[in-house]
């Protein structure tokens, strides 16, 4: 029974632990406890060894092994974490309305422990057979916490299976290839004879993997199954969806891609002869990952779609890092996993403790909450300041190393999409944060409070983490640099406040430092030197001159940046969209057509036509 | 020898089409029944005297007959052989 | 001691109306108890010290008389074909008609003797007489619920089935006008004389024809018709049962007499074409009893997919495939009698049985191949076959079996989604019960099937091994007088 | 001419097994169909015992007193013997079935008998009438946009 | 469209069959298993018919699938039309009729019964003889003047026959020897009725047995479904 045995069992246990412990009222109070239990395992086991775990047996010829070292450890903490603050955001009040409502909070429960299982066994995968167990796991066991908010994340949550087998069977396909072509599946072996393979081969494995975990990631022209499947999911399963579920797919890019394939490889495999390689052509669609979910996000007029699109272009970041492949960039790429889950993990469970007191998520029917729920706006501010990937929160680390290696690694144009996602993630976390809390209360959320401890405590501890990963992201960067090391990545030269490098470093401690400074100088010049505030309430203000009474409403949140869409309003032609609706359209000409020959007036015919053809065949030459 | 297997194949087969283009459903099972005594003729001449007697009983008698009673329950024939029915060929 | 395993069921038909005016509980009990004596039969003869084996029926040597080969593929063929018949032994379906319901019972032991005779016999005249058997059977159940539509059904499948089985007796006769002989063992011996394209074309006659029942593209429009009319229970043991024995004929052909290239391209082209037909035909279906026909022929074709494989390595797949589909869509027709109705009652109803609706999600996993279930492992073996053998075929196949995949899990967790939706609209019939817990135990199997995964494997291999091997089987049946191999009349 | 009598009656056979072939899937007419599929067993048959015979063998049965001669292959006789039974059975099976179908259709007309089973088989399945194009029963699999509910405004 | 397709691959096939017989060997056959079964059909089985002593001998268990297929379609058949009350059917037949059938009655029943069982000796058996059988008991059918065979009676018969063919078949089992072998081959010398062991014994209950099957078959066929379509 090793080290990593003991999580495992853990996490299996907690299944029916969890089940049983979502029964009761009082027993709900102790939901976080099993994933609090694992956190403990995982901090106790050091991420720079490599943990084995002692089950390992030969089943068609395959081995099966597991193992857990540095990328695996670095993924499950965000993993083990975000479980943690859903279950603790889940066990109080929210449990007992969702529970009250109809909700099945056993079916919950149930379904987050046995995401945490099968994301801790994809994590800890030893071989490629095993990893794609893992991954088939993770797939399905999204789905139940997907589809348990019922209607239309129903229909969601069938697209996005749908989608995830598509990118599921790709995966098959290549673990397939790469055991025939080099008859393992264990990487010490296969890993030895890929070198050897042509170039069509490795790029059809390339091909394969890419697609297949980028259908995960959300990646283009993948995504779109994405934003509903997590948006429209109950509170804590959003979280936790959102925060980790589909970085499992740049979990597996990095172990087979970056490690097994190989970045050098990836290079030496063009696609336009002195153009484009197929590292770029990644890259590429990273960026564009990037772009154009976050410029939807921009327009979408639900809090939480807004977030979960914003989930897709942020993973592009994360991807973009990683193939970038130097040391700052793919430690920026792998921190912004760290650094993105606290991130949409506090900002989801704000929205959703909204949702919770207001019963809308619409941002066209909230404005002015600052004042009733102050927890919640500080925790939804924090969140968008990391996500913008402004300072002085943690997703500036992470965006800035991403940065810095594009400039250096002399890929402008890449540079530039990636500031173009960036300027647009300001626009709409504004729109956001403006929606809900700033501007006019509305009437009805008069008697609005704020939301209970049970929900903001969780909020609360990420928000420090985010602050605290902010100012001190050396902490995580040491993890990072394991992760890096296991996939046989170079190390960037990291302390506690950020990075040094002769191309000039990043010292957060400093920085935050001189920003809080910055803060406390413009404070003391407000309240101090004739800063003149009156508290008036929120329903009696003027606009531009003009009184506004409380039948009309100060709000112009219906027609948000009305400029700026005016002038990228021509993009959203939604052609993904038809790409989709196209597709299957062709499958449904085709299955009408299959139709009509299981509704023919003879089918008897068929046994003459097989046979004459089978005798021509036979019979002649 | 040829020449009278040429005939009972000649019969036989055409036998065999009128079965399909009769109109009269009873004239064409007589046809069918043909077509069976025919096979059995043949298998007389290629010596196998059992499958003969078995074809000509079974094919040309019993199955005559089994194919005569659905007509009747078919009410496509009357008791004497009489068309009572609607059309048969669409 | 394997002839019984023939001649029980057909005493218990034969006798079953004679008892059943005898006594009552004699007409209930005799059916099962013949066939639990089947199984016990089988466990019995499941010694690996002895087989294979071969049994001389009549007492006269190949290849004058009739040989049952008995290996452990006939053997696992002959238990299943006991295990599932108790199974789905005919319900009383509440309609008083105590005669109808002794000649379904009648029926579905000539049925299951048939399939012990497929799985049994190496004597080509004497398969095409157990198919026909199985058919003849199959017809009568086919319209057993003796609704118009089930009399219609149950004629166009007969003409259909017919006219194959007349083009199977055609490829008899070529073989016998080529060899002589009509034993697998001596026409194994024999297979060089039929190389050429007169082999070829009997191969095929006998593929189309046994190929009818085995839901062969295109020769399988009679599925959907069929399984829409019957019971759920007939419909469970035609698709599970009868097609699997209807194939392993046409593998034992292909191993022993016909070791052909072009044949395995034929094969495996028919089964992609199967595969995609129908799954796409399924993703298209209204109702569920027909969407689990469709998915049935789908399923099939990835049987035919893996049998064509060359080697071990396809028969193991195979088989694996073969034992994965009997097991699953037997269950799946058991909860779609339980629930009955199209997809638009069926909102809800998961809700109302979640024991059939588990078991639903089960089954409906596995067939989709989610990795611990034994789908998965089923699919992971054809696929790496046929990425060994490449080809144009090869990697056709490769990919319609993952596009099949992706539709499966659209169609059938739609229909999920459906089954736990909030149903509010109109409540489907109650449920009748024994259903669920007949699926569940073929559930079960599936869960045990996981459990026992590498000692089955182990088995698996063997039983393939022990089946692809040609020489084997001649070793098995033989010795022949070496006159009859140079052959030649005097 | 003896050297085309094999020919002759392949033909023969062939001819048969054609003719019974046509009728089965031309035929539109239950009764005449299942005539059909007698003449086409019948063309299998000879097929078979045309397999079994010796231009230079008697029939083979023993005579009481006669010596003995070659005899023709009696294996495919037996299993023509067979086949001819098998063949009445599905016949009488299949008779019953056209009874049943025209007590209960009114008519022996096979595409007004499948356009009835058509409508009852999906009836029996709960699914409304087919033969129109109409979407499956709840709604494509991957919803499209409009299955989505909208982002109210 | 589809009627001038099936007229294509109609002619294509009949064409590639004919030409595919014209490449086998007629009148020369290999005989690799016929003759065998030749020479060795009078001292395995006892009978000088040789077909009837593949058909009972060599390939007994392709005659016992044979009456389970006939067993099934009388079965499916019963199955399909129900089992109904005879009612009046048919008008009643003439005085000449009735006594014919009654004269003819017995008759039939003795043909029948010399066919099936001198069927080891000479042309005919169990199945030629059974229809005969089949002919007679339905004959009142015919003639209008009784109900027919007994269904009950029938349903007995065809059982038990079945079962007899089975149970001599097992009987060499249980005796050491194996499935239908053909017991007491020695006894009785060739060319006699009493001769080829459980031969005859299986011809009767093969005759038996098609007879019921087929009677109540017709017997089905004429009275089910009432005559009024």
């Amino acid at each position: 029974m090793t080290h990593l045995d003991l999580l495992l069992l853990v996490a299996l246990i907690n299944l029916p632990v969890a089940w049983w412990l979502a029964g009761g009222a009082t027993r709900r109070r102790l939901l976080a406890l099993p994933y609090g239990l694992m956190l403990g395992m995982l901090l106790y086991m050091d991420p720079g060894a490599t943990w084995d775990s002692g089950l390992s047996w030969v089943f068609l010829g395959q081995s099966l092994s597991w193992r857990l070292d540095g990328l695996g450890w670095f993924f499950a903490l965000p993993t083990i974490g975000a479980a943690l603050a859903a279950a603790a955001y889940s066990s109080g009040e929210w449990g007992e309305d969702f529970a009250g409502a109809g909700g099945s909070m056993g079916w919950l429960q149930l379904a987050l422990a046995a995401n945490v299982f099968a994301m801790l066994v994809l994590l800890a995968a030893g071989d490629l057979l095993t990893l794609f167990i893992g991954w088939e796991l993770v797939s399905w066991a999204g789905l139940p916490l997907m589809v348990l908010a019922g209607g239309a994340a129903v229909g969601a949550g069938i697209r996005y299976i749908t989608y995830a087998m598509g990118g599921g069977m790709a995966v098959l396909l290549g673990v397939v290839l790469v055991y025939v072509w080099t008859g393992s599946l264990v990487p010490a072996d296969f890993m030895a004879v890929l070198p050897t393979l042509a170039s069509w081969q490795v790029g059809l494995l390339v091909a394969l993997f890419f697609g297949g975990f980028g259908v995960k990631m959300a990646l283009l022209p993948f995504h779109l199954w994405q934003a509903p499947a997590y948006g429209l999911s109950v509170g804590p399963a959003a979280a936790f969806l959102g925060a980790i579920s589909s970085r499992m797919g740049l979990f597996a890019m990095a172990l087979v891609l970056v490690k097994f394939i190989t970045l050098e490889r990836l290079v030496d495999l063009t696609v336009i002869p002195g153009l484009l390689d197929s590292r770029d052509v990644l890259a590429w669609v990273a960026a564009f990952t990037i772009i154009l979910p976050t410029y939807t996000a921009l327009k979408q007029n639900d809090a939480r779609l807004l977030l979960a699109w914003h989930g897709i272009g942020q993973g592009g970041y994360m991807v973009l890092g990683l193939v970038m492949g130097d040391a700052m960039g793919s430690a920026g790429g792998l921190l912004h996993v760290f650094n993105y889950a606290t991130n949409q993990a506090v900002l989801l469970l704000a929205v959703f403790a909204v949702m919770h007191r207001t019963g809308t998520a619409d941002l066209n029917r909230m404005g002015g909450l600052i004042v009733r729920m102050p927890l919640s706006f500080l925790a939804l501010l924090i969140g968008i300041i990391g996500l913008a990937g402004l300072p002085p929160m943690n997703g500036f680390v992470s965006k800035w190393l991403v940065y810095r290696s594009l400039v250096l690694e002399g890929e402008p144009l890449l540079f530039l999409a990636a500031i173009i996602g960036t300027l647009g993630t300001i626009l709409s976390v504004y729109k956001l944060i403006h929606n809900i809390f700033l501007g006019q209360l509305r009437v009805e959320h008069e008697d609005i409070r704020e939301a209970p401890w049970s929900m903001t405590g969780p909020m609360l501890v990420l928000c420090a983490v985010i602050v605290v990963t902010g100012t001190m992201p050396g902490l995580v960067l040491g993890v990072v640099a394991d992760a890096q090391q296991a996939i046989g990545l170079a190390v960037p030269d990291y302390h506690l406040g950020g990075v040094t490098s002769p191309a000039g470093g990043l010292d957060m401690l400093w920085l935050n430092g001189v920003i809080m400074a910055g803060f406390a100088v413009g404070a003391v010049l407000f309240y101090g030197f004739g800063g003149r505030t009156k508290r008036v309430h929120q329903l009696d203000n003027y606009a531009g001159g003009h009184f506004l009474t409380a039948d009309v409403r100060y709000q112009y949140s219906d027609n948000f940046y009305p400029g700026l869409m005016h002038h990228i309003g021509g993009w959203y032609r939604g052609s993904f969209q038809w790409l989709e609706g196209a597709l299957i359209s062709v499958v449904d000409l085709l299955a009408t057509a299959l139709r009509g020959f299981y509704h023919q007036a003879q089918p008897a015919a068929w046994v003459l036509f097989t046979i004459t053809l089978g005798f021509a065949w036979a019979v002649l030459p | 020898m040829f020449w009278l297997l040429l005939g009972i194949v000649i019969l036989m087969l055409t036998s065999a089409v009128l079965v399909l283009v009769l109109d009269n459903l009873l004239a064409a099972l007589a046809a069918s029944s043909v077509v069976s005594l025919a096979l059995a003729l043949v298998f007389v001449i290629l010596r196998a005297p059992d499958v003969a007697m078995t074809e000509a009983a079974v094919g040309a008698g019993l199955s005559a007959l089994i194919l005569v009673l659905a007509l009747r329950r078919l009410g496509l024939v009357g008791v004497g052989g009489r068309r009572v029915g609607e059309g048969d060929d669409a | 001691m394997m002839a019984y395993a023939v001649a029980l069921p057909l005493v218990a038909a034969f006798l079953l109306p004679v008892l059943h005016n005898a006594s009552r509980w004699l007409g209930i009990l005799v059916g099962p108890a013949a066939l639990v004596a089947v199984l016990l039969v089988v466990f019995q003869s499941w010694q690996p010290a002895v087989l294979p084996f071969a049994m001389d029926l009549g007492g006269f040597a190949p290849p004058w008389g009739i040989t049952f080969y008995v290996d452990a593929l006939a053997l696992l063929f002959c238990g299943a074909v006991a295990l599932m018949t108790l199974l789905l032994w005919p319900r009383d379906e509440g309609d008083g008609d105590a005669d109808a319901l002794v000649r379904r019972r009648s029926l579905t032991l000539l049925l299951a003797a048939a399939a012990a005779g497929l799985a049994l016999s190496g004597d080509l005249f004497n398969i095409y007489v157990f198919y026909e058997l199985a058919a003849v059977a199959s017809y009568g159940l086919a319209a057993e619920r003796g609704t118009p539509a089930a009399y219609a059904a149950a004629f166009r499948y007969l003409m259909l089935s017919a006219l194959g089985s007349v083009i199977a007796l055609a490829g008899i006769a070529i073989i016998y006008f080529e060899t002589g002989t009509l034993n697998l063992a001596h026409l194994s011996l024999l297979a060089g004389e039929l190389q050429g394209p007169t082999g070829m074309a009997a191969f095929l006659c006998l593929l189309v024809g046994f190929g009818v029942k085995a839901e062969l593209f295109p020769v399988n429009a009679w599925v959907p018709e069929v399984y829409g009319v019957t019971t759920r229970r007939t419909a469970g043991l035609l698709a599970g049962l009868v097609s699997k024995l209807a194939v392993l004929v046409l593998v034992r052909l292909l191993v022993l007499v016909f070791p052909q290239e072009g044949l395995r391209d034929a094969l495996l082209l028919l089964g992609v074409l199967g595969l995609i037909g129908g799954e796409l035909a399924a993703w298209k279906a209204r109702d569920m009893t027909r969407m689990l026909a469709f998915s049935s022929i789908g399923q099939l074709g990835l049987v035919f997919v893996a049998f064509s494989l060359p080697g071990t390595a396809g028969l193991v797949a195979g088989i694996v495939v073969a034992v994965h589909h009997m097991v699953l869509k037997p269950g799946l027709f058991l909860l779609a009698g339980q629930w009955g109705g199209g997809l638009r009652g069926l909102a809800g109803a998961a809700r109302r049985a979640p024991l059939a609706g588990l078991l639903f999600v089960l089954f409906a996993l596995s067939l989709v191949g989610l990795p611990p279930l034994p789908g998965f492992w089923a699919k992971f073996l054809v696929l790496t076959g046929l990425a060994g053998q490449g080809g144009g075929l090869g990697w056709l196949a490769m990919v319609a079996i993952l596009v099949a995949t992706v539709l499966e899990v659209s169609y059938l967790f739609r229909l999920a989604g459906r089954l736990y939706s909030r149903g509010d609209d109109e409540v489907p019939a109650a449920a009748t019960g024994g259903g669920t817990v007949t699926a569940g135990v073929f559930g079960a199997l599936v869960v045990a099937a996981v459990v026992f995964a590498p000692a089955l494997w182990d088995e698996v291999q063997d039983m393939g091994a022990g089946a692809g091997d040609a020489a084997l089987y001649v070793r098995t049946v033989g010795p022949m007088v070496p006159t009859m191999i140079s052959g030649g009349a005097p | 001419m003896d050297a085309y009598i094999g020919p002759l009656l392949f033909l023969g056979a062939a001819g048969l097994l054609a003719i019974g072939v046509v009728g089965m899937l031309l035929s539109n007419h239950l009764f005449r169909m299942v005539l059909a599929l007698v003449i086409a067993e019948a063309g299998v048959n000879l097929m078979l015992v045309l397999a079994g015979y010796r231009w230079d063998a008697v029939a083979p049965i023993l005579q009481p007193g006669v010596a003995a001669q070659p005899m023709v292959d009696p294996i495919p006789q037996a299993l023509v013997l067979t086949a001819i039974v098998i063949g009445v059975g599905v016949q009488a099976l299949a008779l019953t079935l056209v009874i049943r179908i025209r007590e209960a259709y009114g008519t022996l007309d096979m595409a007004e008998v499948r356009a009835r089973m058509e409508v009852d088989v999906a009836a029996a399945g709960g699914g409304e009438a087919t033969g129109s194009r109409e979407r499956p029963a709840g709604g494509r699999p991957l919803p499209g946009p409009g299955a989505l509910p909208e982002p109210p405004r | 469209m589809p009627r001038f397709a099936t007229v294509l691959f109609l002619a294509g096939f009949a064409f590639l069959l004919f030409s595919l017989t014209l490449t086998l060997g007629f009148g020369e056959p290999p005989m690799r298993a016929g003759q065998g079964v030749l020479d060795q059909a009078v001292a395995g089985t006892g009978a000088a018919n040789a077909v009837s002593a593949v058909l009972l001998g060599f390939r007994g268990l392709d005659t016992l699938g044979e009456l389970s297929i006939l067993f099934a379609a009388a079965t499916a058949g019963g199955l399909v039309l129900g089992h109904r009350r005879p009612g009046g059917d048919g008008p009643p037949a003439g005085a000449i009729l009735q006594a014919g059938t009654r004269l003819l009655f017995p008759l039939m029943l003795v043909v029948g019964f010399y066919i099936v069982l001198h069927g080891h000796l000479t042309p005919g058996g169990g199945f030629q003889g059974g229809v005969i059988l089949a002919a007679a008991f339905f004959l009142p059918v015919l003639a209008g003047t009784g109900a027919g065979p007994d269904h009950a009676l029938l349903r007995v018969v065809e059982g038990l026959a079945g079962t007899v063919f089975i149970l001599i078949g097992l009987a060499a089992l249980w005796t050491g020897g194996v499935f239908l072998e053909p017991l007491l081959v020695d006894r009785g010398a060739l060319h006699e009725l009493f001769s080829a062991g459980t031969l005859p014994l299986l011809y009767l209950a093969v005759g038996l047995k098609v007879g019921a099957e087929l009677a109540g078959l017709l017997a089905h066929m004429a009275r089910a479904g009432g005559g009024e379509a």
